[in-house]
């Protein structure tokens, strides 16, 4: 359809030129895009434009902004820019934001770009060149250990005699501690839970997350210079490094320990370790930090987070944050009114009150709504925010030294196919860690070969 | 081969009032033919099938030889069967076809082998084994159904209206081969038609029905010229029998000018039955066409105005309207009459019928039953 | 008035149809009612279809505009190249024996069951038919609803007979489970094809048989069979073709996992081309794909038209 | 000849026959209810136990889903997903309100697949109907490849054929539009309706049409009113499957729709959220996407048979 | 009501070599009665249809009037035909099935009902009007067919064996009402059929028709008389004529120990074809049965072994072996005989038959046409 471009109104008040457009907000259907939809009245209030948000599985997601770039005419101004599957291949179909923000005529970011957090800047906005910024950080889900608090008080004294150490989830914790403690739940605790751990183990990415965290933390990586991968991003990453002795060490770590999670893990992606924890049937298990609010629903009280294990090289914690972006197929009204809704809906003002909404909820990209009393005070039972229960923890999780970033390069999706398909062959047909691990490297490398055009 | 026997047999189909065979009676004989006849709906097929065992029998019983069979399933009966379709097995070959029910009892391959083609030789279907049922013509799978049956040397056959599916000519040709073949191999038979022709010329006796009641069981000619009723007499013959209802006045039958005597056997059982009219038939062939002039008074005669005119070259058949217009009693009903196809009345022409001598059937107009002459 | 039989066909014959020209009687109007649909199909599929052909010998670029790089037969040195899609062909393979061995075999047995209830067959019949009017999404979420391990309804009946595995878990019983979903949802196709064909044996056919002395088995084994063997193929026909193509079960239940245990060539080619967004080997593979289909459903019109079904 | 024919063990006849008479002692009298009248359908009481158990088993496998469905679309957040499973619970209609109230109302995407699917099945329907005539009735030659042809393209990969597709849809401003999943759904559709139609064409003697020729209709008129209502359970079959493929539809939905045009099968898959699947949505979900569908399937079972079969049998 | 003409028609169906119909010249007067006889696949169906307009003419013309409608489509033929399956609209009620055509050329609706309620009337339909097809009987299905046929006042009426689908007895009256109808109603009739009897009875001519070719058309009794060939001869009358092959021998056709005399015509002619054979044909009729003592060696006679007889109650028919044990020509062929029904030989009997004086026909051995007696 040739539509026209969106009407602008000029000579009234910033927020209100484009009146009367309607914008198209392609998102997964994440926690703050639930808050933002179950009421868009602040918006379409104050700027008069109307928005449809259409929300999708995240594959679903991908390929119609893929086909909808491709099309060159912007069917969704507003675009959910998963950095790994959307901005690493196609930063180029996106609106490099700093234009809009230095447009005199719109209105500028509270704050500043420099109100975001900026590990989180450069890994959701950026690509390789410093100087872009085609995305807003706009929900930052961070991998963390989860655990039940109520069982693991019951049972400290006992499980601190038998195992030799204070199992007390927190960053002192390592791997093999945590491997200790599931396998106690497994044989002293049959009565209130059935399995010590369970992992997001599915053939799906879900499973090269929690993997990866593992991976890092016993000092192996994907690539060379991992952690610019990781935060940059890059086109040709070079060999990949998933041979190295340290990421078999990995490998065969997580392979133990998946032997006694619970068997349903390889079934799980985070949704099902998310129910199955919810559903009692684990005692901890590590998965992202939004996932606080449902938990605090139905275990009111019971769970208690704390950052991830720690390995011979440390920890890390993955990080799965996107942001929003402008589709480069807009004309120019459009864009303005996209740059609105973009300033609108990463607004503190907003995130403060996604933090509170009954849908879900999502946790601030920006420095300074975690400062707000309001959010601090919430960060202790009894909560008004219940993602802010997890605040301890996540605010760890952030620090440069502990953040997990898979690395950003525009063929990951494939990359990424290949790694959890192995990874789940190593779990599942028991192939033996180092040989999935080669083949998981020769694929990668193959795939990084052949390059990419977008 | 073996005899066959119906006791009191009765079929009363779930859901009907009205016993399809109602407690019929029958004794064929070791090695006879017997023919089934009737009109559509008798209960022919009924009886047939209650014989084969494809049909529950509600009562009385069936024996075939010297066993009961009545709940007997059809395997154990040692019958065969030739339906009115045929039911060849489509999808295998002819050989198949006749070979299956020897396949059936684990007969040795050899054996199978050379009474098929045994059966394909009389059958002339020798170089149609390997074909299959839908490759043949009309005739030729009635020919399989009939080989079907006698690979078989069962002990009864029983056929239903086998040669309905053929074209009139075929229908001729093998309606005496079907005869000549049960004669030569003797097996009982029982044979379901509503032809005329086939049950004039196939059977050794005939038995007809009626809403499943036996109506007469006799042979052919004895069936065609002593009629044990209306029924029989009007259903029997082609074209039939012409019939109309007389009045008794004196010790004649009057109809119209028309007067016929009556013997005193005739007389003497229409007193006993106490009714004043009785029902008047003759056959087509058993009319002589006189002039008109010729003996106007004359008793056994009656006028005839010629409708129609059906000349086949070797026959020729009046249709006719009784023009006696003072008695309008005969008006509605055609007359039938065999004339020379030599000289054949024209269509319109008055002419004078006279029925020949002894050649009337008299029939009660109250029980359909036949009159002594 | 009499003419007798002498004339020569050779030298009467008329100059020919051609010269005469008026058009068959039956043609033109057959025609002019195909066209339009033949035309839309054609745009629809033919073009489609040379698209395809051409992006399996390029690289597809997306982003401003579609272009088409040659890069000549490397999209096909892959595919012929590529282990882990050989390995998806023959688990393709086999999930089409098993889904259509299985429905066949099922729907054949339960048509046969059918066939012998004869009060309430047609409710019966009703009731069993209903899966195959479900949307596939559907199916494969009810499936994954069913097995979840936590409290899907089959996860709870296998644990308390006590099964302690995970059913979309590991490869094997992820594998039945998928096909068993497939299963569930077009077993009563055939069913219901068979019974038509059931029902079309003639019934002197049958009595024939009993007539013939075959007792049941043997009426079944040379009869019957025989007899609806061509519906069979007609089914196995239908079934076939969207057996191929359809993956929508298996893309919400396990998405070709666990250890790519179900990833048969429609899961690849979708992946190929909606996950990498590798346009050329996705169209080399729906190509090899589309040929594999064409040559499935040739094999089985080639046998109907031996047995002489087609028109 | 007979004694060549009697099988062997005739005293072991025998007692079938003493136990048959028997068995069927009653048999004078009239039948008891359910018994097969015809002797060939007479089955022992064993087989008559051992088929309804197998029904019963495949009734059970059918049927079990789709009642779980349903219950559970009437279970509040805790039942849905309960570890033990809940067969008595206080039922809910939570999941019916939340679809059509709240930000993501089920209402338009209703609407979509109605429209889609009923529009895509009444033009498939149209070109269907005449193309499958001339299919059926053409004379020509190579007709048999113009059939397989036309099945063929039936048969083609659909993440195969939705990349090109795309492209010309998007040259044609189809994307996102009614009219654009109108068409896609014609892909499948319009082979699969030629080719059903053209089995219930090939039904109708073609001296019911000449009849009408002679009467004095055109051709036109002859299939207009002659042949047309001849072929009206072919038309609603048609229809109704047509329907149900549409409706169903995902990989085609998933590309072609966007906001305008959402259908209900995205619907229940946008259900698969980051934090979690509401099964009580959900399942609410499949059963308003299933039960119409079945409805009108059930609605044509009786010529189902027909079509699908190529006419190799005629329906019950 | 007009005169048809075919001159020269050929039908040729694509993909075949052989025309279907070939050259078909044949004048059909106003009103006439044809019927189009001949054996399956000898092209009457097609002949029809190249008149009907639903197959096309491959030559020639084919007028009907004074109009050309060679390749005018079937609506603008103003014709009316019967199908063999009737194809009645299953779909409308009889009266609508009645008023189709008269719908279609948009006349007015009383009209309609007028001549629907006539036809009705006529065809003893009336009660029948709102019932769809399948709830009717064969036979007044048929009567529909015509009835459709009927109201349409068309100027020709087709038949492609209307009756084939009816039971025997209903054939026999049905194929009465539909000559009468024809005879009331004055309409040229083209009617196709197989049978003997429908062909011999209803039409004014019968047109043989075989492979394509016309054989003869006559009126049914020269036909039946006269055969202008072997074929005519063979395929008119039931049972058959008989046929034999004879040798000539001076001026007399002899066959083992049977000569007959022939004329001075017959030898000239056969002189000018230069054979020494011809084929000699009577009717079973035309022979009379002589004790085998009586005339042994008259002329015009043979011997004959019974090996079946049939009596059908009116008739008897002799089937026999010639039994001339020195001369087997005529082993293999069945010699049939009219007998008389109230003195039938036996099977297994010789008898003696003698042809008729004037009965025989003669045929060329060679062309197979007659020879002037
Ligand atoms: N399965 C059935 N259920 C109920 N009634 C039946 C059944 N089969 C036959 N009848 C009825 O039983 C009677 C006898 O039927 P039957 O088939 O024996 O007649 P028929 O003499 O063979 O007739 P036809 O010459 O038409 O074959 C008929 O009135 C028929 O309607
Ligand atoms: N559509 C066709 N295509 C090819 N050949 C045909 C077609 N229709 C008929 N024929 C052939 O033309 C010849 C004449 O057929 P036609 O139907 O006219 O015979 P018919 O005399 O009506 O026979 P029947 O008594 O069996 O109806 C036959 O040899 C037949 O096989
Ligand atoms: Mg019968
Ligand atoms: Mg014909």
């Amino acid at each position: 359809a040739s539509r026209g471009d969106a009407p602008q109104t000029v000579g009234v008040d910033q927020w209100r030129q484009f009146r009367g457009a309607t914008l198209n907000f392609i998102s997964e259907n994440t926690a703050p895009t639930a808050a933002i939809a179950a009421d868009l009245s602040p918006f379409t209030d104050l700027t008069g434009i109307n928005v449809n948000i259409v929300t999708l599985e995240l594959t679903a997601l991908v390929q119609r902004v893929a086909l909808d770039l491709a099309s060159g005419r912007a069917q969704y101004q507003v675009i959910y820019a998963d950095p790994y599957q959307v901005l690493a291949p196609y930063q180029r179909g996106l609106v490099d934001l700093r234009t809009l923000q230095a447009d005199r005529n719109l209105p500028d970011l509270p704050g500043g770009v420099g109100d975001f957090i900026p590990t989180q800047l450069d890994a959701a906005g950026r690509f390789v060149e410093p100087g872009p910024i085609y995305a807003l950080p706009y929900d930052a889900p961070t991998m963390i250990w989860q655990y039940r608090r109520d069982l693991f008080d019951k049972y400290r004294d006992r499980m601190a005699n038998d195992l030799g150490f204070d199992p007390t989830p927190g960053g002192d914790r390592t791997w093999e501690e945590y491997y200790g403690i599931a396998q106690w739940f497994n044989k002293n605790a049959k009565a209130d839970v059935l399995y010590g751990t369970g992992h997001q183990a599915r053939q799906h990415d879900s499973l090269m997350n929690d993997f990866s965290n593992v991976l890092w933390s016993y000092g192996g990586d994907y690539f060379d210079n991992g952690r610019q991968v990781g935060r940059m991003g890059s086109r040709d990453p070079g060999p990949s490094r998933l041979d190295s002795a340290a990421a078999i060490a990995g490998a065969e770590f997580y392979q133990r320990l998946l032997a006694i999670a619970d068997p349903g893990s390889t079934t799980w992606d985070w949704d099902g370790v998310g129910a199955a924890f919810r559903g009692g049937r684990l005692a901890m298990c590590p998965n992202w930090h939004e996932f606080a609010a449902s938990n605090e629903q139905v275990l009111p009280g019971k769970v208690d987070y704390a950052p991830l294990p720690k390995g011979p090289a440390g920890t890390a914690n993955m990080y799965g944050g996107t942001g929003v972006g402008i589709s480069a197929n807009t004309l120019s009204h459009e864009r303005g009114a996209a740059w609105l809704f973009l300033v609108w809906a990463t607004s503190p003002q907003t995130q403060l009150t996604n933090l509170k909404s009954k849908a879900g909820g999502g946790t601030p990209t920006r420095t300074s709504v975690y400062e707000l009393p309001e959010v601090r005070a919430a960060e202790k039972r009894p909560s008004t925010m219940p993602n802010m229960l997890t605040a301890a923890a996540v605010r760890q999780a952030w620090q440069p030294d502990k953040i997990g970033l898979r690395p950003k390069i525009p063929m990951w999706n494939e990359c990424n196919t290949a790694i959890f398909t192995q990874l789940s062959r190593m779990l599942t047909e028991r192939v033996s860690p180092e040989e999935a691990m080669r083949s998981m490297k020769e694929r990668v490398d193959r795939i990084v070969a052949r390059g990419w055009v977008a | 081969m073996a005899k066959v026997l119906y006791e009191e047999a009765t079929r009363v189909y779930p859901g009907t009032e009205r016993p399809a065979v109602d407690a019929l009676d029958l004794d064929i004989s070791d090695g006879e033919f017997l023919v089934l006849v009737g009109p559509s709906g008798c209960g022919k097929s009924t009886s047939l099938r209650m014989l084969a065992g494809l049909e529950r029998v509600d009562g009385g019983r069936i024996t075939i030889g010297e066993r009961d069979v009545t709940h007997l399933p059809p395997r154990d009966r040692d019958i065969a069967m030739v339906f009115q379709n045929y039911a060849l097995y489509p999808h295998m070959s002819v050989a198949d076809n006749m070979g299956f029910a020897l396949r059936v009892m684990k007969a040795p391959k050899q054996e199978r082998d050379r009474r098929v083609r045994d059966a394909a030789r009389l059958l002339d279907l020798e170089e149609y084994l390997d074909r299959r049922p839908k490759e043949l013509s009309g005739g030729q799978r009635q020919r399989v159904a009939m080989g079907r049956a006698i690979v078989r040397e069962p002990q009864v056959f029983l056929m239903d209206e086998p040669l309905s599916n053929l074209d009139a000519k075929l229908r001729v040709q093998t309606r005496t081969q079907i005869a000549a073949l049960q004669r030569r191999l003797g097996v009982t038979t029982v044979y379901v038609t509503h032809d005329q022709v086939e049950a004039m010329t196939m059977g050794d006796r005939v038995a007809v029905l009626k809403d499943g009641l036996l109506q007469q069981v006799d042979t052919p000619l004895r069936l065609y010229q002593h009629p044990a009723n209306v029924f029989v007499a009007g259903f029997i013959g082609s074209p039939s029998m012409n019939l109309a209802e007389f009045r008794v006045e004196g010790e004649e039958a009057v109809l119209g000018g028309t007067r016929i005597r009556l013997s005193r056997e005739t007389l003497e059982a229409l007193r006993k039955e106490g009714g004043d009219r009785l029902v008047l038939g003759f056959r087509p062939e058993a009319v002589d066409v006189i002039a008109e002039t010729d003996a106007d008074a004359e008793h056994r005669t009656f006028p005839v105005t010629v409708t129609v005119v059906e000349e086949l070259g070797s026959d020729a058949f009046l249709y006719g309207q009784y023009a006696d217009a003072a008695h309008p009693a005969l008006l509605d009903q055609t007359v039938i009459a065999r004339v020379d196809p030599n000289a054949p009345p024209a269509k319109g022409d008055r002419v004078r019928l006279r029925i020949a001598q002894g050649k009337e059937r008299l029939f009660s107009a109250v029980t359909g039953r036949r009159l002594p002459p | 008035m009499t003419h007798v039989a002498d004339s020569s066909p050779v030298l009467r014959r008329p100059a020919g149809p051609e010269s005469l020209a008026p058009r068959e009687p039956r043609y033109g109007f057959e025609g002019r009612m195909m066209t339009p649909g033949l035309i839309l199909l054609a745009a629809l599929s033919i073009v489609p279809f040379f698209a395809l052909i051409a992006m399996s010998f390029s690289r597809v670029r997306l982003l401003g505009g579609v272009r088409l790089d040659a890069v000549g037969l490397a999209n096909w040195v892959r595919f012929l190249t590529d282990a882990d899609m050989w390995m998806s062909w023959l688990r393709t393979v086999v999930y089409f024996v098993l889904t259509v061995g299985l429905e066949m075999v099922l729907g054949v047995g339960i048509a046969l069951c059918l066939y012998r209830v004869l009060r309430g067959r047609n409710i019966l019949l009703s009731l069993l038919l209903l899966p195959m009017f479900a949307a596939p999404v559907i199916v494969g979420l009810l499936g994954r609803y069913l097995t979840d391990s936590t409290f899907g309804l089959y996860a709870w009946v296998l644990r308390s007979l006590g099964y302690t595995g995970d059913i979309l878990g590991s490869p094997t019983s992820a594998f039945a489970a998928v096909v068993l979903m497939d299963v569930w949802e077009w077993t009563p196709l055939i069913a219901l094809i068979t019974l038509a064909g059931l029902s079309s044996v003639p019934q002197s056919v049958r009595e024939a048989a009993a007539v013939d002395g075959a007792p049941a088995w043997m009426t079944f084994r040379y009869i019957i069979f025989p007899a609806i063997s061509n519906v069979l193929l007609v089914a196995l026909l239908i079934r076939s073709m969207d057996a191929i193509r359809y993956f929508d079960i298996i893309w919400v239940t396990t998405n070709g996992g666990p250890a790519d245990a179900t990833k048969i060539v429609p899961i690849r080619l979708y992946e190929t081309a909606f996950r990498f967004f590798d346009f050329g080997y996705a169209a080399a593979i729906g190509l090899a794909m589309l040929a594999f289909s064409i040559f499935i459903a040739r094999t089985f019109v080639r046998l109907l038209d031996t047995r002489g079904l087609t028109r | 000849m007979s004694t060549s024919m009697t099988p062997p063990s005739s005293a072991h006849q025998r007692t079938t026959a003493d136990q048959a008479v028997r068995g069927n002692g009653r048999a004078v009298t009239a039948a008891p209810p359910g018994v097969p009248q015809s002797p060939l359908e007479a089955s022992s009481k064993r087989s008559r136990w051992t088929v309804a158990i197998l029904l019963a088993v495949a009734m059970l496998w059918t049927l079990i889903p789709l009642v779980w469905m349903l219950l559970s679309s009437f279970k509040n957040r805790s039942d849905v997903t309960a570890a033990t499973p809940q067969v008595l619970f206080a039922p809910t209609l939570d999941n019916y309100r939340n679809l059509f109230s709240g930000p993501n109302n089920l209402g338009p995407y209703i609407w979509h697949s109605v429209l889609a699917a009923g529009i895509s099945a009444l033009l498939a329907l149209f070109l269907g109907a005449l193309a499958g005539y001339g299919l059926a009735r053409t004379r020509m030659r190579g007709k048999k490849h113009l059939a397989f042809w036309i099945i063929s393209t039936r048969m083609a990969p659909i993440a195969a054929i939705v990349v090109p597709l795309f492209l010309i849809f998007r040259g044609l401003g189809l994307i996102d539009s009614i009219p654009g999943l109108v068409l896609a759904y014609l892909t499948f559709n319009l082979p699969f309706a030629i080719w059903l139609m053209s089995a219930f064409f090939a039904e109708v003697p073609p001296s019911l049409e000449e009849s009408a020729l002679v009467a004095g209709c055109t051709r036109w008129q002859a299939f207009r009113t002659v042949i047309l209502p001849l072929t009206k359970s072919g038309l609603v079959t048609t229809f109704v499957l047509c329907l149900v493929f549409a409706w169903n539809d995902y990989a085609f939905a998933v590309v072609f729709s966007g906001p305008n045009s959402q259908t209900l099968p995205i619907a229940a898959s946008q259900l698969v959220t980051q934090t979690g699947i509401d099964w009580g949505q959900l399942t609410a979900i499949g059963t308003i996407v299933v039960v119409p569908m079945m409805l009108a399937g059930l609605a044509v079972r009786r010529w189902l048979v027909t079509g699908l079969t190529l006419g190799a049998v005629t329906g019950e």
